[in-house]
């Protein structure tokens, strides 16, 4: 995979089954993020092969999209809506659930009262738990979570894994992103990624 | 058309010098002026587009050599 | 999801957005009216000069209204993430770029068309104009946002791409002044306005299929930086 | 039919693009240089002056092919950035963007000339005629894509976004031509135009047929030399690129 015509990740190669979980981690500039991006389909790679259920995702975008979810740094919150609007009609686009659902999500991720408020007046790690409620409800059989848990308490941490948990088991498959380790009980593959010789 | 007209006698070799001296060519009958000062910028875009491949060529290899040395 | 539920929900993301903060779809209206009311203190206040001018006057006036508007199309999803949420969503993403532009067409368009009247009024437009300056401003307005939301989609990644973007669009924007002010000026002169109307019409059902596909793949270019 | 596929196929490969554009390079200028000239001197002192403007009609031996080579350097341009989005080839994007300079002197120059040709004509130096107005919105056009290729850091983001944009201009181009040419009828009443000659002698349109042969060699040699040098910035870290400068062959 090449950024700017300098080669950023080479030589890489993992398979995902249904209930693995795969967690990349690397020093700081060795392509965590990018990698990521890559596999949502955001980056386009200089050589190489993204499949999907066998098959290349450039040959089944709408397919592999609708069973993807895919948090990055930036939350793909609009901070000028509430939590509640938020899940309802932005993250509402992919997983069409009932609002009385999303106030479930809400709550259960410990944000009851915030919920109301316009998210642009919420704590970083309170957004980023409006973000990750939706793993609650989320139809999506990959999930690509960059990082998911900067600014998070260890009670939502907590949380998380346990979403992360119910979704394995569900026969989902996901990479994480994370300095952090993961709790053992979750069976996480190591993917150790170096910072390529950058000449 | 063009083809056609070709045919008819027009010989590209014959044609015979519009002015009679120097000086009267320079004047052009007053739009001299005009004329060679429109021949004079094509002239200056042409050799300046003309050239840049060559200054362009010229800063490239400076940086390659350079690189060459620092690897070395 | 089907595509019209998924409009809907985006005119209601967009719509309640418009109304917790106004501004942003105040600032052009209040930039039209500006512009406009510099030409008769820069030119001359005599009815029958303002009059010639008022169509040009009005149409250059709302173009770059537009123009300034255009740089938040983008931009605000860009930063927070949404728009990477829409790259990744398996809906087509030329759909949600039409939909997305003709919302914002309505809430930042609208009021500008609504106001030109009253601005006709201003530059001593003969009332029997405003009728026709209105149907230009609606045949006009949403082409001018449709090709402005390309070159918003192309320099949605850049640091200062304002002004590029300006430099990239309005070139773009010559037809459709041209044909606009010309249906004004028909207008005025009493002749008839249904062909450059027409004309207007079929630059507007153009860029309906092209800018947004140009859009919607510029939208994926920029994201890969 | 397959020798064409893999000469094409050739040229889309990096380190045969560089070999192959040298050669090419060389016979263009080769070409050019010649007919420029010739065309240059049969335009100024043997080519009849027009009966109606005189010597000042000499200008058409730049103006015109000028105008012809900035308009299809556009069409070029978007063509090459067609290919660059569709195949994903660096050679593509590296021809799109090294073309905007070039197309944007060309329109530049037929603008200067166009006007200087305009002062003896109708005794202004701008003249808001049909074809000249197109070309100064032409020149805006280039130096959008010139803009928007230089305003990124990563090259395959600019390449890709000045295709689309070259392409969203060459689809607007005739339009905008049209209106143009629709609005200068309208407010114009048609005297005598720039563009529309009566059917000229052999003698006349023989030099400019040179002149305009040479423009587009001189075009085409220029235009291949940029990108090749380009594609060696683009392509110095790869093995090809190493070895050439190792060899001190640059």
């Amino acid at each position: 995979m090449e950024l700017d015509d300098r080669p950023l990740l080479s030589g890489l190669g993992f398979c995902l089954r249904a209930g693995d979980l795969v967690q990349v981690c690397g020093a700081n500039g060795s392509g965590k993020t990018t990698l990521m991006r890559a596999l949502a389909g955001l980056v386009p790679l200089a050589d190489g092969e993204v499949l999907w259920r066998g098959r290349r995702v450039q040959r089944q975008w709408s397919r592999f999209r609708a069973e993807l979810l895919f948090i990055g740094h930036r939350l793909g919150l609009k901070t000028g809506l509430t939590a509640e609007e938020n899940l309802r009609l932005v993250a509402g686009v992919k997983a069409p659930v009932v609002a009385r659902d999303w106030r479930q999500c809400l709550l259960a991720v410990g944000l009851g009262a915030a919920a109301r408020m316009p998210v642009w007046q919420l704590s970083a790690g309170q957004q980023r738990r409006v973000a990750l409620a939706q793993l609650a409800v989320s139809p999506a059989t990959l999930w690509l979570l960059d990082e998911p848990f900067t600014a998070l308490d260890p009670q939502a941490v907590a949380w998380v894994e346990a979403q992360l948990q119910r979704h394995l088991l569900a026969g989902g498959v996901a990479v994480v992103t994370s300095h952090q380790p993961l709790s053992a009980h979750l069976g996480a593959r190591q993917l150790e990624l170096n910072v390529q010789d950058v000449d | 058309m063009i083809a056609s007209a070709a045919v008819d006698g027009f010989d590209p070799w014959s044609q015979n010098m519009q002015f009679d001296s120097f000086s009267t060519w320079l004047q052009m009958g007053g739009h001299g002026g005009y004329v060679f000062a429109a021949y004079g910028i094509a002239f200056a875009v042409l050799v300046y587009q003309g050239l840049a491949p060559l200054r362009k060529r010229r800063a490239l290899r400076r940086r390659l050599m350079a690189s060459l040395e620092g690897e070395r | 999801m089907g595509l019209v539920p998924l409009a809907g929900l985006i005119c209601r993301r967009e719509w309640l957005l418009a109304v917790r903060s106004p501004a942003q779809v105040l600032n052009p209206l209040v930039f039209f009216v500006l512009v406009i009311a510099m030409f008769p203190l820069g030119i001359s206040p005599a009815p029958e000069v303002l009059a010639r001018i008022a169509g040009g006057v009005i149409w250059v006036a709302a173009l770059l209204a537009v123009l300034l508007s255009l740089e938040s199309l983008f931009r605000e999803d860009r930063d927070e993430g949404v728009l990477e949420q829409l790259l990744v969503s398996p809906h087509p993403l030329p759909f949600v770029v039409l939909v997305k532009v003709l919302v914002y067409a309505l809430l930042v368009g609208g009021p500008l068309v609504l106001m030109s009247p009253v601005l006709g009024l201003m530059l001593s437009l003969p009332p029997a104009t405003y009728g026709t300056l209105v149907a230009a401003l609606l045949l006009g307005m949403p082409t001018l946002f449709l090709l402005g939301s390309v070159g918003a989609a192309l320099t949605v990644g850049l640091r200062r791409g304002g002004l590029l973007l300006v430099l990239l669009v309005l070139p773009l924007y010559v037809p459709v002044l041209v044909f606009a002010t010309a249906a004004v000026d028909a207008a005025q002169l009493g002749m008839p306005v249904r062909g450059h109307l027409a004309l207007l019409g079929a630059l507007l059902a153009l860029m309906l299929v092209v800018a947004p596909v140009a859009a919607a793949g510029a939208l994926r270019v920029t994201s890969e930086e | 039919m397959g020798w064409l596929a893999t000469w094409y196929h050739r040229w889309a490969s990096p380190p045969w693009f560089y070999q192959m554009s040298g050669r090419w390079t060389r016979g263009l200028m080769g070409l050019a240089l010649p007919l420029l000239c010739v065309g240059t001197l049969w335009g100024l002192a043997f080519a009849p002056a027009d009966y109606q403007q005189g010597n000042s009609f000499r200008i058409i031996y730049i103006h015109v092919p000028a105008a012809m080579v900035a308009q299809s350097g556009y069409i070029l341009m978007a063509s090459a950035g067609l290919v660059g989005l569709v195949w994903r080839l660096k050679v593509a994007d590296v021809v799109l963007r090294n073309c905007a300079p070039i197309g944007a002197a060309m329109t530049f120059l037929a603008l200067a000339t166009g006007s200087i040709w305009g002062k003896p004509t109708w005794g202004a130096w701008w003249v808001w005629d049909a074809r000249i107005t197109s070309m100064l919105v032409l020149l805006m056009l280039y130096l959008g894509v010139m803009g928007l290729g230089s305003a990124f850091r990563n090259e395959q983001a600019a390449g890709r976004a000045s295709a689309i944009l070259a392409l969203v201009g060459v689809v607007n181009i005739p339009i905008i031509k049209y209106s143009v040419e629709w609005w200068y009828s309208l407010h114009q009443p048609a005297t005598f135009r720039l563009t529309e000659k009566p059917a000229m002698p052999v003698e006349m349109w023989a030099p400019l047929l040179v002149m305009v042969l040479g423009f587009y060699a001189f075009f085409g040699a220029v235009l291949l030399a940029r990108s090749r040098v380009d594609l060696l910035d683009r392509e110095r870290r790869s093995r090809w690129v190493r070895s050439l400068v190792a060899e001190h062959a640059i």
